[in-house]
């Protein structure tokens, strides 16, 4: 703490969509309490800081670190080494930083696919020299270096050691400003801190817990797309065929999105010991499908069975693992023999 | 709308059978029903190109499936082909069948397919013989309600042949040991039909032409069985069975010293009668065995319902044939 | 002689292997049969083969090639599937006759047989196929009949008049658009079928 | 470091082990290599499930302080039971042992002798962090009701509750039928002794109807079983007779004055007639009619009541106004003796049955032989009068034949010669016998083969390929003529005959699967009733407390069904004595504060054990109705359910024990982080 | 030279069936290979998803799954989400890149003691074919470069990846 004795706090986006900002600001009039508490030390979104000024501070000077984003590239890497050295506590704020959340379903492809459909198979590029990304570029002036862009996106905690971890894509302003309470209670009332490790800001149960809507024994014949049908109102979204990761998310958002009859899209990630999400909803979707047989049918007609009804789930994987793919057990795709057909550029090998 | 298929002829409706072609073109838009042909289709190779190589039979085929499958139909149907030829017919579904029960015979078909630019995906083309079409599709009651000459007083004998019941590799519509489509749909044009217990037996098929000797004998027994119902025509759906039945009579009446003079009739040369159709559209006069004698004991009455025989008081009760059967009067 | 093979040959379900990798598409059920007789009762053709079905299958699994392969049962196979959809086991009875056409061509074993002239039918008929894309009776007719039945072939041409004056018979062929993309195609299936297994799901159950 | 202290002994089983698995170097292994994952001690032995083997168990656990005891030997199905014995006797908790099987999946499988000591090596590491993770556990008791159930009244069901009832406990027979008697009163003749089988089956049939133990419930359907073993609540519908039974003496004056015949298809099998107010046969237990609804005069159009007029008894014992009862009591266990349909025999059209009027099926011939049926014993065609000179019987009819039932009939070898027998004596007809096989396996039947040949019936062998009545050579007009490879001379054959007679498969009921599903047992893939073990427990079922005897077990003839209905009745009467019954703890339960009420499991438990509580808005699972399975634990997206035994827990430390042994490379390889047990 | 490749298998079986046909495969003593190693489930029904993803993840090649033929569950209809769980589980694994012979299920009655060895032997085929799994080398760095491309010369970076 320097002299003016005021706790600092910083807040670092690595690879996110800056939504989880827009959520920390939207916690309203509370902000100010957060100005009057709090001295910025390192805030890019809202105020000029200077890489060389977090460099600057002495080791644990930052009393309480914010992070979003997942780690995407090289740069990411360095800055969280970097902020983790001088804060105190490390937060994984929000879905990326928590689990890689939608930069991490790259994932399931190659770092080269992922280039090639950012700038080259787009119908909305334009680049005609086909032009790609390179970590050296010679300018007469020198050489020019970018970030060099990862082949897996990881989640913070899969490359520094993270006190505490608030989920959500965003997490949802109510549950920010209740974390930032219990930190400044602890920092300027002596409050106790909660142990290390656990998640703040999200409920113990399932979605379907803070759910409204009506739930009943559950037999779904298929699924649809949320543009195929119109819910009936009321009713359990899962019962009438819509995805609906709510079974298989940590509560904690009030359930919005199937309020709205949209079902949830499971940002919050799993519940605790549940361990892998997409997994968990998996088995609970296949579960409740509504294709059995009877004792006598042909086996091979029953597998066809299944498989009709299977392909009313569009890419399961991206489904059942939209938020969670960089913490699930298997944390990315196997590429080796996608890489292997597809030529790369020399520079990047 | 008219319903929309894909119409696949095969060789012999080209010739040999072209009365069975002419009169299903011409039966056709009376149930509402419009064939498009299979663009520059090929041999089904029968029963014969299977024999010699096998890989090549079925890249034969899968040629006319990769082609069906490619040619869009607008009107529904999309993925449905007509083959009123019964060994056509069990090719084409043979090949899509047995293209789905073994991947790798899949791949090494669409390798040879793509030998000339085509593929076929297994499973993606419904083969469908035209009497289905026209006893599932159309249906009874709407056939009925376009027959304007019934045929009363022609006693039919409906002959199936082998190959629209057996083995079904699509999915049988009607039963391989005893069918009785046919004979419902001749029982609606107002003909009598007789309960040919030998419908659904073998013509002979390529015997007569590996050995006569044996086809003879097949045909004789249809025959023979005609003959004893007192058929006044055996219907038929297959170009085989009729060019047999009706090519070999003769022969038959040479080599056995019988005297059978029963005209071999495509079933759709009899709906295009009763549908008042003129019968220079049906194709009639191109069967060796003339059939003029026959369809002039169409009568304009129904003929009277015979009696049933009384069972004798001790007899004991008849088990009810499945439901759906239609009884016969013989 | 069926002795001396099995005593020093191979092993004497060998040949059914080879009959079920050589039937196109899923499991043939070959190994299945229990020599109940359906098929045989049920043939048409039956009174006038030499060997049953049955009695070939027993023949076959007891490694006896050459006499299967001589035998005129294939030939005399009139493809009316009533074996295959009566058959207990579900054996794929005419495909299996197809194949052992086919094994006996090449073995050259089917001159052997009382239906010697069987296969020159089927390879006559396709041999219009190859180069018109479509079946020619004529053709077919004059060709086959002439070379072997040159007795008979003068009824048979009294009805093959018929059939022209009936207008039920082409006098010449027809050829389809595309007969260079299907000789192709057929080109290169007669070259993948070279490969073992090329057809089949093979194997025993 | 463990806080467990294990023991893991490896058994050598003889050589039947030890000739390919290094027993020593696998407990010398565990020894060293598994010290840090809680192994204290670790031996091996010649015969581990020898009470000397079983006395080292015990002695470490008292000398050492083991908490956990991992065996190396047979398969768990063996000797589980053996060593928990072991070591509760040693006062440790029987589920705190782990037995792993290193001889039917390792020894008797492998050859390699390298690989499967390595084999042997991770399996043994499997169970050892898997039971690190076992909780002691004490059985489930549950108390049993000393009533039993039996459904069916055939000859498997009248064998079960006269047994029971003997033994003095409560039995409650259902039947739907109005009478119990089943098949076997059908048949005239039984095999291979040719008794009458009303003589024998009468009898016994008195002895239930009057039994004071037994509850005779006919013309009833048991509707719902809820509960489980030891107390099922059964709920019972007892269809209106419309007559009163308190009043009815069975003189039988209502069917002599009913106006109505009606086809009976059931006990006359479609050859004869019966009155819309009737007794299915003479002999039927209870003696009492009933009206059939749908045929009475009075209930379909409003009048006639001559059986009620007629009725000599004050008051009148035909009651129109009879309502169905609704009958619900408690039982302990359940026999299910359900028996067979027959085969529809118009599905196999070439055999001409129903469309040729000389085809009859087996039971129609057991009828046409009965004195008591409609030909009063006499064997004659379709028209009633004409004798056959020849007759064929053509076996496997719908049996062993993959398009409609796979598997032998058991019973129509036996039978068919039955018919052959019954032909020549009654008749003096040629006999065709036309079979695949001749199966007679039992006492006496290989005799009765014999004899029927000494009868002179012909037997073809070759399946029939169809009957037909398309005459193709002369001397078969107005023939049935059956076409058949007669294989032993590799020729096809048509054999003219007068009639034929299809020995028809035996079918499970064609409510089988319902059948089941209400008494929450298994129906195989062709739809009879599972059992426990098909060898070593034929009568028991996969669900405690329920039994099954007869027929709806699979085919089989009387000797067979009658055995089965004593064995199941043994087995409750040990039930009854028992009064209580241990059940294995391996049940799943809802960790309440962790569901969220999403009801995604509601509808996955086959025995009804998981239930949502609208109050609490949580689902609930009732450990005595649970079996175990384990599938909502499976499926639960919140990991809210585990099972005890099974827990996630348990089979992933399994799993890492697995992995811990790569079969390639000897040493311990480091755990994967994935895979670390927290 | 490396030795041959020989996968571990992980194979998850039912109590009922697939297990008691393990044990007839043993009591006919029908020789398999010994790459596979069995755990014991009360039934298929049990098997959760994401103990195939624990054992490819933690070094299984492969994983074979085994229960009761559809229509014969001792549990009565549990082996038909089993069926289903499976279906959903090799199209998502098949997103994920693992071949389909890596994971499959198979039926096997208590009976089939003989089939499920042959089972057993082709699927140790196939993997053994496909090669190693190796998930931890999928998921390490794969090619990612250490993060001192950026500023090399820099102290402070020097620093931190220390």
């Amino acid at each position: 703490m320097n002299a003016n004795g005021k706790p600092k706090l910083a807040m670092y986006w690595a690879s996110a969509c800056g939504g989880c900002e827009i959520s920390t600001l939207n916690i309203g009039e509370h902000i100010l309490t957060v100005d009057a508490v709090f001295d910025l030390a390192f805030f890019p979104c809202i105020a000029d800081f200077k890489v060389k000024d977090v460099l600057g501070y002495p080791d644990g000077y930052i009393d309480l670190c914010l992070i979003n984003g997942a780690i995407r590239n090289s740069e990411n890497e360095e800055m969280v080494r970097l902020l983790r050295r001088k804060s105190k506590l490390l937060v994984a704020f929000g879905s990326c930083a928590y689990e890689g959340c939608i930069p991490a379903l790259s994932n399931l492809t190659t770092r080269d696919a992922t280039l090639r459909a950012a700038y080259l198979d787009n119908p909305s590029i334009d680049n005609p020299a086909g032009t790609l990304p390179q970590p050296h570029t010679a300018v007469p002036e020198g050489d020019l270096e970018i970030p060099f862009f990862y082949h897996t996106v990881k989640s913070l905690d899969q490359v520094v050691d993270v006190d505490y971890t608030i989920p959500g894509c965003p997490p949802e302003p109510h549950q920010i400003w209740a974390v930032l309470q219990v930190v400044v209670a602890a920092l300027t009332q002596g409050g106790s801190l909660p142990p290390k490790g656990v998640l703040l800001g999200a409920g113990s149960v399932a979605v379907c817990e803070e759910c409204a809507l009506a739930k009943h024994e559950k037999a779904v014949a298929r699924f649809y797309r949320p543009y195929q049908i119109r819910p009936e109102p009321g009713l359990c979204l899962l019962e009438q065929g819509l995805i609906c990761m709510g079974p298989a998310t940590l509560s904690g958002c009030g359930a919005l999105c199937p309020q709205v009859g949209m079902g949830c899209r499971g940002c919050y990630g799993p519940l605790p010991g549940a361990e892998d999400q997409g997994m968990r909803m998996l088995t609970a979707i296949a579960s409740i499908l509504d294709v059995s047989g009877r004792p006598g049918d042909n086996e091979l007609d029953l597998e066809r069975k299944v498989e009709a009804a299977a392909d009313t789930i569009v890419d399961p994987a991206g489904t059942f693992y939209r938020f969670s793919m960089a913490h699930s057990l298997l944390r990315r795709a196997r590429t080796d023999g996608v890489e292997a057909a597809v030529p790369q550029p020399a520079v990047w090998s | 709308m008219s319903a929309k298929y894909g119409y696949y002829p095969g060789c012999s409706l080209e010739r040999n059978a072209i009365a069975y072609h002419q009169s299903a073109v011409a039966v056709a838009p009376v149930l509402d029903i419009e064939f498009v042909e299979l663009d520059d289709w090929n041999c089904c190779g029968a029963t014969e190109y299977i024999a010699i190589d096998v890989l090549p039979a079925y890249a034969l085929v899968a040629r006319n499936l990769a082609i069906a499958s490619r040619q869009k139909l607008s009107g529904g149907n999309q993925n449905q082909v007509v083959a009123p030829c019964s060994a056509c017919f069990l090719n084409l579904s043979k090949v899509d069948k047995y293209m789905s029960d073994a991947p790798r015979l899949a791949a090494n078909v669409n390798t040879a397919l793509a030998a000339g630019g085509l593929s076929y995906k297994p499973g993606s083309v419904r083969v469908r013989h035209l009497l289905d079409i026209v006893v599932n599709d159309v249906g009874y009651d709407a056939i009925a309600a376009k027959v304007q000459k019934p045929l009363y007083g022609l006693r039919i004998a409906p002959y199936y042949g082998c190959l629209i019941v057996r083995p079904g590799f699509q999915g049988a519509f009607d039963d391989p040991e005893y069918p009785m489509s046919l004979d419902r749909l001749m029982g609606t044009l107002g003909t009598t039909v007789v309960d040919f217990p030998v419908k659904a037996h073998c013509c002979g098929g390529h015997m007569t032409q590996i050995s006569e000797q044996v086809a003879l004998e097949l045909i004789r027994q249809l025959l023979q069985n005609a003959a004893e119902y007192e058929a006044d025509a055996i219907v038929t759906l297959c170009p085989m069975c009729q060019l047999n039945l009706d090519g070999y009579q003769e022969a038959v009446n040479r080599h056995y010293g019988t005297k059978y003079h029963i005209p071999i009739l495509y079933f759709t040369q009899l709906m295009g009668l009763a549908f008042g159709l003129p019968a220079a559209t049906l194709g009639f006069g191109k069967e060796f065995v003339d059939a003029a004698a026959a369809l002039n004991k169409i009568g304009v009455q129904p003929p009277p319902k015979p009696k049933k025989e009384r069972a004798g008081k001790e007899a004991l009760p008849m088990p009810e044939m499945a439901a759906g059967g239609l009884s016969h009067e013989s | 002689m069926v002795a001396q093979r099995s005593a020093a040959g191979p092993a004497p379900g060998a040949f059914m292997d080879e009959v079920i990798a050589a039937t196109p598409g899923g499991a043939s059920h070959l190994e299945l049969c229990v020599q109940c007789g359906t098929c045989g009762g049920s043939c048409p053709s039956g009174p006038d083969m030499e060997h049953t079905p049955r009695h070939l299958f027993a023949m076959i699994r007891a490694g006896m090639k050459e006499e299967v392969l001589r035998s005129n049962t294939p030939w005399y196979c009139v493809s009316c599937y009533y074996c295959m959809v009566r058959c207990p086991q579900e054996i794929h009875i005419t495909d299996i006759m197809y194949t052992l056409k086919r094994m006996a061509i090449k073995e050259g074993l089917y001159r052997e047989s009382s239906a010697a002239d069987a296969p020159d039918f089927s390879e006559t008929f396709i041999d219009f196929v190859n180069n018109y894309g479509r079946s020619f009776e004529l053709g077919l007719a004059t060709r086959y009949h002439l070379r072997h039945h040159p007795l008979t072939a003068v009824r048979k041409a009294g009805m093959g008049l018929g059939m022209v004056r009936k207008g039920r018979m082409d006098l010449t062929p027809k050829r389809i658009n595309g007969i260079e993309q299907l000789q192709a195609i057929l080109a290169k299936a007669r070259e993948l079928g070279a490969e073992d297994g090329a057809i089949s799901q093979g194997g025993r159950q | 470091m463990s806080p467990e202290r294990i023991g893991v002994y490896v058994c050598h089983c003889g050589s039947n082990i030890a000739a390919t698995v290094d027993v020593e170097e696998v407990a010398l292994w565990a020894s060293e290599e598994l010290g840090d994952r809680g192994v204290v001690v670790a031996r091996d032995y010649q015969f581990m499930c020898s009470s000397l083997g079983q006395e080292l168990i015990e002695a470490d656990i008292k000398e050492q302080g083991l908490t956990r005891v991992v065996v190396a030997a047979c398969s768990p199905h063996l000797h589980e039971r053996t060593f928990r014995t072991a070591c509760k006797r040693a006062g440790l908790n029987p589920f705190l042992c782990e037995l792993v099987s290193i001889r039917e999946q390792v020894s008797w499988v492998h050859t390699d002798r390298a690989a499967a000591t390595e084999k042997a090596m991770a399996v043994v590491s499997g169970g050892v962090e898997r039971v690190t993770l076992h909780q002691p556990l004490e059985p489930l008791h549950v108390p049993i009701h000393p009533a039993t159930l039996i459904v069916g009244g055939g000859i498997a069901g009248i064998q079960a509750a006269l047994e029971i009832a003997d033994s003095g406990y409560p039995v409650y027979l259902v039947e739907r039928e109005p009478s119990i008697g089943g098949h076997m009163a059908q048949f005239d003749k039984t095999f291979p002794t040719l008794d009458c089988s009303a003589c024998i089956l009468t009898p016994k049939m008195v002895d239930v109807g009057g039994h004071p133990n037994v509850t005779l419930l006919t013309w009833s359907e048991v509707e719902r079983v809820d509960g489980y073993v030891g107390s099922f609540t059964v709920t019972v519908r007892k269809k209106a007779r419309y007559v009163d039974e308190s009043v009815c003496t069975g003189c039988g004056i209502c069917t002599e004055k009913c106006p109505v015949r009606v086809l009976d298809n059931t006990y006359e099998a479609g050859l004869g007639y019966r009155k819309a107010v009737y007794r299915p046969f003479a002999q039927a237990v209870p003696k009492y009619p009933v009206i059939d609804r749908e045929n009475c005069t009075y209930f379909q159009r409003g009048k006639c009541k001559a059986c009620q007029l007629f009725c000599p008894t004050h008051p009148k014992a035909i009651d129109f106004e009879q309502k169905d009862e609704i009958l619900q009591f408690q039982v302990g266990n359940i026999i299910l003796a359900t028996g067979y349909d027959l085969f529809d025999c118009r599905r196999i059209p070439q055999y001409g049955y129903a469309r040729l009027a000389n085809v009859f099926t087996s039971l129609e011939f057991e009828r046409l032989c009965n004195a008591a049926g409609p030909t009063g014993g006499k064997i004659v065609l379709r028209d009633g009068v004409t004798e056959p000179a020849t007759v064929g019987i053509i076996h496997c009819v719908g049996s062993r034949d993959h398009n409609y039932n796979p598997y032998c009939s058991n019973i129509c070898c036996m039978q068919s010669l039955k018919f052959g027998h019954l032909v020549k004596e009654r008749t003096g007809a040629e006999v065709f016998n036309f079979y695949i096989d001749i199966r007679t396996a039992f006492k006496d039947y290989d005799e009765f083969y014999q004899r029927v040949l000494e009868d002179g019936v012909h037997f073809v062998r070759g399946r029939v390929a169809e009957v037909t009545d398309a005459a193709r050579l002369p001397g078969e007009e107005g023939k049935l003529i059956i076409q058949v490879e007669d294989t032993l001379l590799g020729k096809q054959r048509r054999i003219p005959v007068d009639m034929v007679v299809l020995s028809a498969a035996l079918q499970p009921r064609q409510d089988s699967t319902e059948v089941a599903y209400t008494f929450g047992i298994a129906c195989s893939a062709n739809g009879w009733f599972i059992e426990k073990h098909p060898k070593l427990d034929p009568v028991a079922t996969m669900t405690e407390g329920i039994f099954i005897a007869g027929a709806c077990q699979g085919p089989k003839d009387i000797p067979a069904s009658v055995a089965q209905g004593a064995a199941a009745a043994a087995r409750v009467l040990g039930r009854i004595h028992q009064k209580e019954l241990a059940l294995e703890p391996v049940r799943a339960s809802i960790i309440a504060e962790r569901c969220s009420g999403c009801r995604i499991c509601n509808n996955l438990c086959p025995f009804n054990a998981i239930s949502y509580d609208t109050a609490r808005m949580i689902t609930e699972i009732n450990p005595a109705l649970c079996q175990g399975c384990g599938t909502c634990v499976a499926a639960c997206p919140s990991g809210a359910i585990t099972g005890t035994q099974f827990s996630n827990e348990q089979v992933l430390a399994q799993l890492y024990g697995l992995l811990l042994l790569n079969v390639s490379s000897g040493p311990v390889q480091q755990p994967q982080p994935a895979l670390v047990p927290a | 030279m490396s030795e041959p490749f020989e996968p571990v298998i992980i194979g998850f079986t039912c109590n009922w069936c697939s297990y008691r046909a393990a044990d007839l495969a043993g009591t006919s003593r029908v020789k398999y290979p010994p790459n596979i190693r069995l755990i014991r489930l009360m039934c298929s029904g049990r098997l959760d998803p994401t103990f195939v993803l624990k054992a490819l993840a933690g070094g299984a090649d492969g994983v074979l799954i085994t229960g009761c033929h559809p229509g014969e569950c001792h549990y009565l209809e549990q082996n038909y989400k089993t069926l289903r769980r499976f279906t959903l589980l090799r199209r998502t694994l098949a997103q994920f890149g693992i071949e389909p012979e890596r994971v499959r299920l198979v039926w096997a009655s208590a009976a089939e003691g003989a089939r499920l060895a042959v089972e057993i032997g082709k699927m140790v085929e196939e993997v053994r074919a496909l090669g190693p799994l190796n998930w931890q080398g999928v998921i390490a760095d794969d090619g990612d470069p250490p993060i001192a491309i950026y500023h090399p010369q820099s102290e402070w970076v020097q620093g931190v990846a220390a």
